[in-house]
């Protein structure tokens, strides 16, 4: 079992999440990040005071996944998440040990779907 | 509206003064009625500067958290632009009168002109307002600050000035050509045609030439930000709605509990019909209500209360409708769906004034429906080609739409270097 | 408030406009008095009307993020069913009148008529609003709205029509058998007791019936979303509240600056009271000043501001303990603490205008206490039952309350299919 | 503002009805015009308190999340505070007048001074809540409270006793001191310097004996919350300025629309020049609006419209840049920019209405540059020691400024255990 | 050393941590996600234009823990987390390197507490 | 490469960015979260309604960097989130099996930079 998080960005969520529904993944856990990268940032004034902004919004989703789906759920985020334009984002995998369904108290592969 | 057309079409400054005091000759009455048209007026004029904040939190609430400052900076320049092009170029113009002369022959008895000025730039200054939440999130700050200017100096005017200003004598008066034609003037007491239709008009050529924001037809992309500060708007163009409607008598002594009636049952009927339309849609119920606001200033003064419901429900189900075809099937982007609220409810406002308006309908008559349809029409097809043609230029020359990078961080960030709620950045 | 018990009682159309033009004779003092009279009674009515935005705003604010939504179309459309009924049944029943006469009948001279409808239904449509605040979070829409329209198109017009109306001849005249048997009539100026007492009297049932919300008294479980909505709530209420209580007074010469001065004294006191025993908890802060209010209204036009300053001090601090008896010792889930608020500060506001209206505190006089006691409490007990009836016969023909998943994932999206802030879910 | 200083310097109360009475001899017209006038007064009133929340809202969004709700709490419990105190010591101060006579006596015709309290307790309450947006997120509650007491009890009314009031035979009549030496008596209409002057002269001390805010000059450390509630702040106070500016006039036969219009110009040039020296920043086009309107009061009812204009855009420019020096380059952590705001344009007021105010300048002339800038100077020195003392005072006596954690964690939860989104928490 | 990460229901936050508190773990960090599995999702509308959410409000647990405890944690959330319903979340571990605190520059088992 | 998760105070995040910007480390997601630890809580009441709140707001810096970085970064965390005062926050490492730039598809160490 693997946890693959990927950094998206926020506009490119709904494309991601359907690539991944049609190749039959469909857990996840999302959140809304803040991200620094090549990127840049931006600077943000309020009455003359300027602040330099270079975290910029981002998504963060958190997949755990058995192992012989991997490579076909990193294709799949890559080719929807992808712009080609700078800020992009990063896709992070880690093994897991363990995986738990609260529900059923299932552990191990079959817990994950 | 100030149907007194005789002092407005004098044009003469100086008479004022004594065509005011003609008007009756016991002195201290007559003090105390031009003070109390003074507090009249006032109030209907701070009522309706407060329905700009109004359309500010309506905006706010129904555009992203990206362009929401935009909203907020948009209406209350666009205030400040309107102010000074109405006072310089666009009352004049209307009412052939102009402010500059010395205090001592302007003000007069309380002053009560500039109070006029006052309620009358209320009503132009609507017309940006309007404009600017079908515009929103993606037109730039200033080639739509200055169609505002240009519509504020110039179409609103003249569409005022033949409808209720110093050119109106063949349209509004008992003699004119439209009455001796149709067999009644054209009547639009708050100006449901006038300022709602001219605004909603003049908009939708601006939203077509600026086309839709970026993803806007793609699922789940483009979600409002607030309903909490849309509804906020919402309440506040109601409350100063009864400023708009019942002070358009323009004179104390003509205050009319009708109009308040009326316009609180255009109102409650606009508020129902949207509401059962949408299965309770807080878009649509919040909006509702303001269509039928929208609707029933045209004949406010003529209808019977339970004309006005159906006024204002046909003009909340009429909203719910033409704003789903118009953005949905024509795909036409219009943000806070000006066009059907203003521009259609307008419309129909003017029109309506010549059906429920009719005795039979339990009206006051004196109304023409021709009359009403020729004239309502003929000011959505004025605006509507003013708008193409002004946006039109402005577009060739300057362009009018933000860049996509720009409208991709949103307006706040683009145009006003900060976002709605800054410290929520990390 | 509108003590002219003749003309409401009058029950004949016709007979208004020459009541009306009866009051003087000297005709251009006269227009402009009626005129005056119209503008006053109007002001006073958009006041109230905006107050339906402050309820909303104070339920906004008071509930959790997941019924924000519900809360602003419940408000604005139960305004709109409060409307409809009470023009069609309540206010015929409470006053005797009908608006359905041709405008010219009954418009008679600036339609100060519909003005007063448009008063007097701003306080019939605070009874749903007031109990909105309290079945928030878990009531139905549609059986809620039900209970409102019974409530606005019988219960409030009778305790209307025997304390203010057309069959308030024994209660609320000099003559009446309630001054008779106990040497003064039963006074209620601003409807302390007939608004405020029958709306919180109404909610407590219903709050009963319906039952907490889940998981209510388990710990850290509920937490309100947003102190400033609640704050901003709270002050649209305090500023309409002088409309409330000011242009209760019915006709602009009866206009009183002592009801302003009472109102202001009376919300000091009821804020500063809260505050000294809540530690400064801004919840009870902002609906301190509130419990002034609703307690001055009876007695505004008879207190000497100092008493009006013990009325709402005593009404702070009411509400501040009998908020937290009710809710966290009775565990009755009383949401925004209607009961407590309109409820009891009611039910004291018209006793006090028994005690501190009595010449020897300084009031004006001409107050029975036993005459308040025993028609306060009688309000209070006539709503309590009306509110049982009424929610346990919906409760057991459809059920009041929405269903355990609906209420989980909230009434915004249960019931209006959208969040609040629809742009933050991802 | 209320000229009649005879009537305000005569101190008995008992001759009040009949001062009153005395205006006119025709009793139908009397009764009307009183009754207007205490409507008139009313509803500046009403208008003026909700500017209160105007200033409360404008904080809000101004500062830190954490510390909103005691933004609110401070506004809504400093008005409580200085109602009391000024009702007992700051109004009988300065206008030598109480009102804890029988409601008889006092309330005379239509209780119209209780009406006139109302309206001043509105200027006065000024003060604090002017204060308060300079003092944010550091300032101990209840000292701060205590030096509000102080400035609307003895200080504020002090300068309003020897400018409006009882002792304003020297400075504000046509044969005083002031006039013989300069040749026209000081003239502030409706508080530029009295008011927000005093107002921001006071804060400036205060201001700097409490210092900086932890991390205030660190880079990127603070952050303002909310710029809608900025703006809806800002919103509120311009609509209710309306009633602060035009019903200074006192008596509604006095109404002058030049007020009103004046207002509205200067709202107008603040709003703009703002604009354009600031490149459309939110912060300060809303401000800016503002920093038109507290500098026109005081001439409001002397300047030519385009007078106004100018004042207004002076006021928006010298916010803009003062603010960025006050905080910027002299580093005093001034959260609203109260000082530039009230303070300097308050002080530009004054002044300017010696300039504009001028015949020359189209103005109604009768004014001196002199006498406006010896005594909007002198009201701003009074008031920056009478600051410093109080403030240093209450700084050598208990400390002004919350401790370091307290201020870490924000005002709301160490003072009133709550934030201001109390569900946002997990 | 290991990382247990538990995606639960919000409403069950409370009980989750106390379950935790009882058996002395005190230590973890919590975040709001949105979290997409079999529970499905709802219907949004807003004038007629129809979103569908299939993100649900969940809350994230992050509690960094020494081996012998994991299983107690383990048994602790699933109990305090349980309602039997669709939705309940899932429970996820990996083992972990190293673990500082900042405050004392501790490092390893010691600082996990 | 690994994974390095710190929590730490909000107000330290402007010189925890600065301390990683200064050598170089400019990649990181960040997001607000909230802890429980040591530092205890606050009661929070609303109208005599007591709340315990034992969640103090922190922010997590998630970096991904390759392994012989990874000292440095410690080392810039702890110096500049560190004030001393309990809630000071964590650090938290593992180990991280792929690290992917969506914007190139590039895998492995040259991606995470
Ligand atoms: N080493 C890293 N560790 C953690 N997050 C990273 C790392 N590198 C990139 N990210 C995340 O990915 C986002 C996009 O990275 P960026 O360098 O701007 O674009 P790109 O890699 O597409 O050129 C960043 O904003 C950040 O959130
Ligand atoms: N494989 C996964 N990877 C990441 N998060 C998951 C995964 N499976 C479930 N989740 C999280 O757990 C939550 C509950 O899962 P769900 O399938 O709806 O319920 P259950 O597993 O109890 O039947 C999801 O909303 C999601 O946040
Ligand atoms: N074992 C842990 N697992 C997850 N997060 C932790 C753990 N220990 C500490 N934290 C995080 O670090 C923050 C600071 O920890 P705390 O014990 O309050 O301070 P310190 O360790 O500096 O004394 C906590 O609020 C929490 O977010």
């Amino acid at each position: 079992m693997k946890m693959v998080v990927a950094v998206i960005q926020p506009e490119k969520l709904d494309e991601v999440k359907q690539a991944l529904f049609d190749i039959k993944i469909q857990r996840m856990t999302v959140s809304r990040v803040r991200g620094c990268g090549q990127q840049g940032g931006f600077e943000e004034s309020y009455r003359g005071q300027v602040h330099k902004v270079n975290l910029l919004d981002k998504v963060r989703i958190e997949i755990a996944i058995n192992d012989e789906f991997v490579d076909d759920a990193l294709k799949a985020i890559i080719s929807s998440a992808k712009s080609g334009a700078i800020g992009d984002g990063k896709i992070f995998v880690w093994p897991l040990e363990k995986c738990i369904r609260i529900r059923t108290e299932e552990d191990g592969p079959e817990a994950i779907g | 509206m100030f149907r007194h057309s005789k002092w407005i079409s004098s044009g003469l400054l100086l008479s004022l003064s004594s065509t005011l005091s003609a008007q009756d000759a016991e002195p201290v009455g007559n003090a105390l009625a031009s003070s109390s048209d003074a507090f009249f007026i006032l109030i209907g004029a701070v009522l309706i500067l407060s329905m700009h904040a109004g359309f500010a939190f309506l905006e706010v609430g129904s555009v992203r958290q990206k362009n929401q400052v935009n909203a907020l900076n948009k209406i209350i320049c666009e205030w400040g632009f309107s102010t000074l092009i109405y006072l310089f170029v666009g009352y004049p113009l209307a009412r052939g009168l102009n402010l500059f002369g010395s205090v001592a022959e302007v003000g007069g008895v309380n002053g009560i002109e500039y109070m006029r000025f006052f309620l009358f730039l209320g009503f132009a200054a609507c017309i940006p307002a309007i404009i600017s939440g079908g515009v929103a999130e993606r037109a730039k700050f200033w080639t739509n600050s200055l169609a505002g200017i240009i519509f504020v100096g110039l179409v609103y005017p003249l569409i005022e000035g033949f409808t209720w200003g110093q050119y109106s004598d063949g349209i509004a008066t008992a003699d004119g050509w439209l009455a001796q034609t149709f067999g009644a003037p054209f009547h639009d007491f708050a100006g449901s045609a006038i300022v709602h239709g001219t605004g909603g008009w003049l908009a939708l050529p601006a939203i077509i030439l600026l086309g839709k924001r970026i993803k806007r037809y793609e699922s789940n992309s483009i979600k409002v930000s607030s309903i909490p500060f849309l509804a906020l708007g919402s309440w506040i163009l109601i409350v100063g709605w009864f400023g708009f409607n019942v002070m358009s008598a323009g004179a104390l002594e003509d205050i009319q509990g009708l109009v308040a009636m009326n316009s609180l049952l255009a109102m409650v009927g606009g508020t129902i019909a949207a509401m059962l339309f949408s299965k309770n849609d807080a878009g649509f119920v919040h909006n509702g209500a303001l269509a039928g606001l929208v609707a029933v200033c045209a004949g406010s003064d003529l209808y019977h209360p339970l004309g006005s419901l159906a006024v204002g429900a046909i003009a909340g189900a009429l909203f719910v409708f033409m704003f789903e075809i118009e953005t949905e099937k024509w795909k036409i982007d219009d943000v806070l769906g000006v066009w059907p609220l203003h521009g259609l409810c307008g419309l129909w406002g003017g029109i309506a004034a010549g059906i429920f308006g009719q005795e039979s309908l339990g009206g006051s008559g004196g109304v023409s429906f021709m009359s009403q349809l020729v004239i309502s029409c003929g000011i959505a097809v004025v605006a509507a080609l003013a708008g193409f043609i002004v946006y039109g230029a402005l577009k060739a020359a300057f362009g009018i739409r933000l860049d996509e990078q720009q409208e991709r961080i949103g307006s706040d960030l683009s145009i006003h270097h900060i976002q709605s709620n800054p410290e929520d950045a990390l």
